[in-house]
């Protein structure tokens, strides 16, 4: 029972990440995959706050009367990855506005198809 | 009972993913994935890292949801049939699965407090910052100081994601006789809610910046929620009203200008003597020190989100106006 | 002041120039400045490399808070070797950019483009020079993204769904190194290289740190192209611009495969990765199956620039082939081989660039005659593609050299053979462009016989890296004595019980 | 400190409660108006509810501050988000059930005629 007390958080975050991941690899719009790998990074820093957690502390921000706080390292890791995370969206959504354009479609077996054809 | 919310969050959240993959609506998948965040900002909470739900909050629900929706708008909200077989992806979401979960296996319990994690580089920055760098928030001091690099790197992500967004859409400002209607003439509501709402709105956004030394906050969060309300002016008076507030020619300066100011403190640092980035030689006093150089790089990551965030907006907005004319 | 900064400045000259350049805003100005800032960037290399060989290692503090608590920059003769190969190309192909993004990205973008480039030379110097295993997401992000954007500036549509594609490849890959990473601090509590080196094998229970190892290789696998994730890889170098190509193809791959080696050999340690993990014979079939796949499509394809993409693929494959056999000679094999191919692809893919700018299409088809055309762009294409084939007196034989002793040195009979009988594909794939352009006459009409010879601004550069080709092919010394050093340094410093001879 | 806990208590169950309704109202009822009418009790009693609940457990420090911030922006947000959704609607096309009904009456009666 312990055993899964001690795990459950990373196993639910690692069946969300996987969702995430089949969202990406499987989806045959654009918009779709770039929502999935939304779904996959999120998780990904889930993993990462997961592990910082101590149980019985707080907010790693200093307070009096208080001695145990979380690790801010993983915090700051994963501030830095959701800029990432957000920079890379931004890129891949005004591709997939551009890939509209120029082929009227964001299915992706339509426009290979077109591709093919050239 | 902390069990219990943890896992109650959990559920949905993968309830909310579940239901992603099934869905054919694309403006239901989006809007899932903005309640996926908002959910995992609450778990975020939960896990005491009130920072990092902050951010996800504002830029994962806000920005990321507001971008894919202005997407959906120019290509279309229904997914097509597709029938390619999904095996080969579930095989290797299977294969990668259970090559996580055998990783878990002799991962350390979760919030133990002897974990590795908490024992080798942590204490220092939770024993030693707030006498090292003078802040009561440990995340900035560990963001702003003994990482700063990594934030530079981060805002040069974000400028990097201006780039790429301004080579791809553009920004076009036409001509104002050839301006469509634009903006919500007919909501006469929103237009008197807004305007009383935008100076709060950036007034919030000052304070998180400011802050952000003390609570959870910061300059990557003050970009977001300025730029919020800039959107916010944008969408209810239109682009062009937009545009003679805050231009795309200034913010392709200020998107810059924010990575400069925070290299600047580097290269100053290292005039003064000292390594990249070394605060402690800004001042006599050290910590003094450390204060102002954290207090103007946040600054500099502000603006440079600020304005990237707003430009990126202000690309997807006007390609939209530009297919409506059309 | 330059001593003192000399580990910090390649990553931070071409960072603070990005936004300098997007200011300045004219395309002159800033093809200019981004040249004198990437050749400046060179130079600070050049003087690393030197610091390295005769120091040993380098290491830098940034902020001034001491590793492992804050980020450190690490400077030893492997990265040093490959950041030099990685600035000067860059400068090599900034000179070359002026005319032939003339061509191809609308003047608008110009701009923009110089601004991606810095960024993109800024991130691979970062993943090169960081000792920090966070950092080095950090960067490979900063690169990835410049990365996307400049293969999206070409006119051609499929650049973009190209782009597209590498975007969520690219993604997935940065994500599951992210993943690895996570593992590892998990495991040790620290994210500086050499700190985590020490505790990795501390650590009580190894399955979090092999699966670990795993998501961090196949994460670094989608980024260098490694058969069978190689699948983004073609289109976006057939469609990118040709400048654009022409530095990918010989940069970014190879911080791939060292993010690879330092993986491996600093945090890992050989002897974990290959004895206990087994992933030399992964690594080893993996890279036969590139080398041959590869080759074989590159000899089916008419767009000349897919068939350098494809031979691009298997190239590398030569490259994992080296770190795989385990060995001083392997690793030197492999490293040498990545600074020798940035000079042979480098000047390959300016010289189809050139074809592009004259004749306006890179299709096999229209390399017809050329060899009378413009006979100094396809001499440099000739001498460059013998280069890959690994004819002597070329760099691409000095590669081969090593890699052939290596496995022979291991009594690997059958894999010296495999390395030369790849190269017999090369000489097929090639040799169908040579043929083309020197034994096929041009077409007749009057558009064909206007063709002129490149400008000097394309030829300089290209020509530069041919003389370094051939330079480095007769002159081994310098190359050979660096990468032996980096991988004796290397081998040294992962804890290996027995070193091969 | 004893009333002041039950009060809250009282408040903030109140406002589960309406929290609850307002979920349960947003699946079941029949038309988009009337949903968003469920929907909006969320944002407005049940907000009312569960802050006042709040602003009791407080000690009346820098958190009631900012609890009192939060009320006010929300009573100016929700009901303008709730109006602007229905008026797009209205704007869009979209009939209310009331009227749905007596435009399908009118054209079985024609199709009668």
């Amino acid at each position: 029972m312990s055993f899964i007390i001690d795990y459950y958080n990373y196993w639910i975050v690692v069946f969300l990440m996987m969702t995430g991941f089949y969202i990406v690899i499987s989806a045959n719009n654009l918009v779709k995959k770039i929502v999935g790998l939304n779904i996959f990074q999120t998780s990904v820093f889930m993993l990462y706050i997961t592990m910082g957690k101590v149980s019985g502390g707080t907010a790693p921000i200093v307070a009096e009367g208080v001695t145990l706080y979380s690790n801010p390292l993983p915090h700051v890791l994963i501030l830095t990855a959701i800029v990432v995370g957000v920079a890379t969206t931004a890129v891949g959504l005004s591709l997939i506005v551009r890939i509209k354009r120029a082929y009227g479609t964001v299915e992706e077996n339509e426009f290979q198809n077109e591709d093919d054809a050239i | 009972m902390a069990v219990l919310i943890d896992l109650v969050l959990l559920a949905m959240l993968a309830i909310t993913a579940l239901r992603v993959i099934f869905l054919k609506d694309l403006f239901a998948v989006v809007m899932l994935f903005g309640i996926y965040s908002f959910l995992s900002a609450l778990i975020f909470v939960s896990l005491d890292a009130v920072d990092v739900a902050f951010t996800e909050a504002s830029v994962g629900a806000g920005i990321s949801t507001v971008l894919m929706l202005g997407t959906l708008a120019l290509t279309g909200r229904t997914e097509k049939e597709n029938k390619h077989s999904s095996l080969l992806p579930f095989l290797v979401v299977v294969v990668t699965g259970a090559a996580l979960v055998y990783g878990t296996l002799d991962m350390p319990p979760f919030g133990h407090p002897d974990n590795p994690v908490h024992e080798h580089v942590a204490p220092r920055y939770i024993e030693q910052s707030p006498k090292e760098v003078g802040l009561p928030n440990m995340v900035t001091s560990v963001l702003a100081s003994y990482r700063g690099f990594d934030t530079l790197g981060e805002t040069v992500v974000v400028f990097a994601a201006a780039i790429g967004v301004m080579s791809l859409l553009g920004i076009r400002r036409r001509s104002e006789d050839e301006t469509p209607e634009s903006g919500l003439k007919e909501h006469q509501v929103l237009r008197v809610v807004a305007k009383l709402l935008i100076p709060f709105v950036v007034l919030f956004a000052l304070y998180v910046q400011f802050h952000g030394d003390f609570g959870p906050g910061g300059g990557f969060q003050a970009g977001v929620i300025a730029a919020a309300a800039f959107i916010l002016y944008a969408l209810v008076y239109g682009l062009p009203l937009a545009f003679q507030v805050i231009g795309p020619k200034f913010l392709q300066l200020l998107a810059p200008f924010g990575v400069l100011l925070y290299a600047s403190v580097g290269l100053y640092s290292m005039f003064k003597g000292g390594l990249f980035l070394d605060y402690n030689t800004l001042a006599s006093d050290p910590v003094a020190g450390q204060h102002y150089g954290i207090i103007i790089i946040e600054l500099g990551v502000g603006i440079t989100v600020f304005a990237v965030m707003l430009s990126i907006f202000y690309a997807f907005a006007s390609q939209a106006e530009r297919s409506n004319v059309q | 002041m330059f001593e003192q900064h000399l580990a910090a400045l390649p990553i931070i000259i071409p960072l603070i120039a990005a936004p300098i350049a997007l200011i300045l805003g004219r395309s002159l100005l800033t093809w200019g400045f981004a040249t004198l800032i990437s050749a400046w960037a060179c130079y600070a290399s050049w003087h690393l490399l030197l610091a390295a060989l005769s120091e040993g290692s380098l290491s830098y503090a940034m902020g001034g808070w001491p590793p492992p608590w804050g980020i450190e920059m690490r400077v030893d003769a492997a990265n040093a070797f490959v950041l030099l190969a990685v600035t000067a190309v860059s400068t090599l192909v900034l000179v070359y950019s002026k005319n032939s993004i003339e061509k191809e990205i609308d003047s608008a973008q110009h701009p923009l483009f110089y601004t991606a480039h810095l960024l993109c030379l800024a991130g691979l110097s970062g993943i090169l020079v960081t000792g920090d295993a966070f950092n080095l997401f950090v960067f490979l992000e900063i690169s990835s993204l410049a990365t996307y954007t400049l293969v999206s500036l070409a006119r051609d549509r499929r650049c973009l769904t190209a782009a597209f594609r590498y975007l969520v490849m690219g993604t997935i890959g940065a994500t599951f190194i992210l993943i690895g990473v996570g593992m590892l601090y998990m495991k040790t509590g620290t994210l500086n290289m050499l700190d985590l080196a020490e505790r990795i094998h501390l650590a009580d229970g190894n399955r979090t740190i092999n699966t670990g190892l795993a998501f961090i290789m196949v994460g670094v696998s989608i980024k260098l192209a490694l058969f069978p994730l190689h699948a983004w890889l073609p289109p976006a170098y057939t469609h990118a611009p040709s400048a654009v190509t022409a530095f990918l193809a010989s940069t970014a791959t190879k911080v791939a495969v060292y993010v690879m080696i330092r993986f491996i050999f600093t945090i890992f340690g050989a002897d974990y990765v290959f004895r206990e993990m087994g992933m030399d014979l992964i690594l080893m079939v993996l890279a036969i199956v590139a080398i041959f796949k590869c080759s074989y499509m590159a000899t089916a394809q008419s767009n000349v620039k897919t068939v350098l993409a494809y031979s691009s693929v298997a190239q590398i494959g030569y490259m994992v082939l080296g770190v795989s056999l385990v060995s001083v000679t392997g690793l030197m094999a492999g490293l040498i081989h990545i600074f020798n191919h940035a000079l042979m692809k480098g000047a390959l893919f300016m010289a189809v660039g050139a074809v592009f700018y004259r004749v306006g299409s890179v299709d096999i088809k229209a390399f017809r005659g050329l060899g009378k055309q413009m006979p100094l762009t396809m001499a440099a294409f000739t001498i460059a593609g013998l280069s890959i084939i690994g004819v002597p007196l070329t760099v691409g034989f000095v590669s081969k050299w090593y890699l052939v002793t290596a496995a022979l040195e291991q009594q690997h009979w059958i894999l010296a053979f495999l390395v030369l009988a790849g190269s017999l594909l090369a000489v097929i794939y090639i040799g169908r462009v040579l043929e083309a352009a020197y034994f096929q006459s041009a077409s007749d009409d009057a558009s064909a016989a206007e063709v002129k010879e490149a400008p000097w601004l394309m030829l300089i550069p290209m020509w530069s890296l041919v003389i370094a080709n051939i330079y480095f092919g007769i002159e081994t010394s310098i190359t050979t004595e660096a990468a032996s050093s980096a991988s004796e340094w290397l081998f040294q410093n992962s804890k290996v019980l027995e070193v091969s001879p | 400190m004893f009333v002041l806990d039950i009060i809250s208590s009282v408040l903030l169950v109140a406002g589960v409660f309406f929290g609850l309704s307002g979920a349960i109202g947003l699946f079941k009822f029949p038309d988009f108006f009337t949903r968003v009418h469920a929907a909006s009790v969320t944002d407005s009693i049940a907000a009312i509810l569960i802050i006042s609940g709040l602003l009791l457990q407080t000690s009346f420090d820098l958190n009631t501050a900012k609890l009192i911030f939060i009320f006010f922006f929300l009573m100016i947000t929700s009901p303008t988000a709730s109006h602007a959704l229905a008026k797009s609607a209205r704007h869009g096309g979209l009939l209310s059930m009331a009227e749905r009904k007596t435009s399908d009456n009118s054209n079985t009666q024609e199709n009668q005629h």
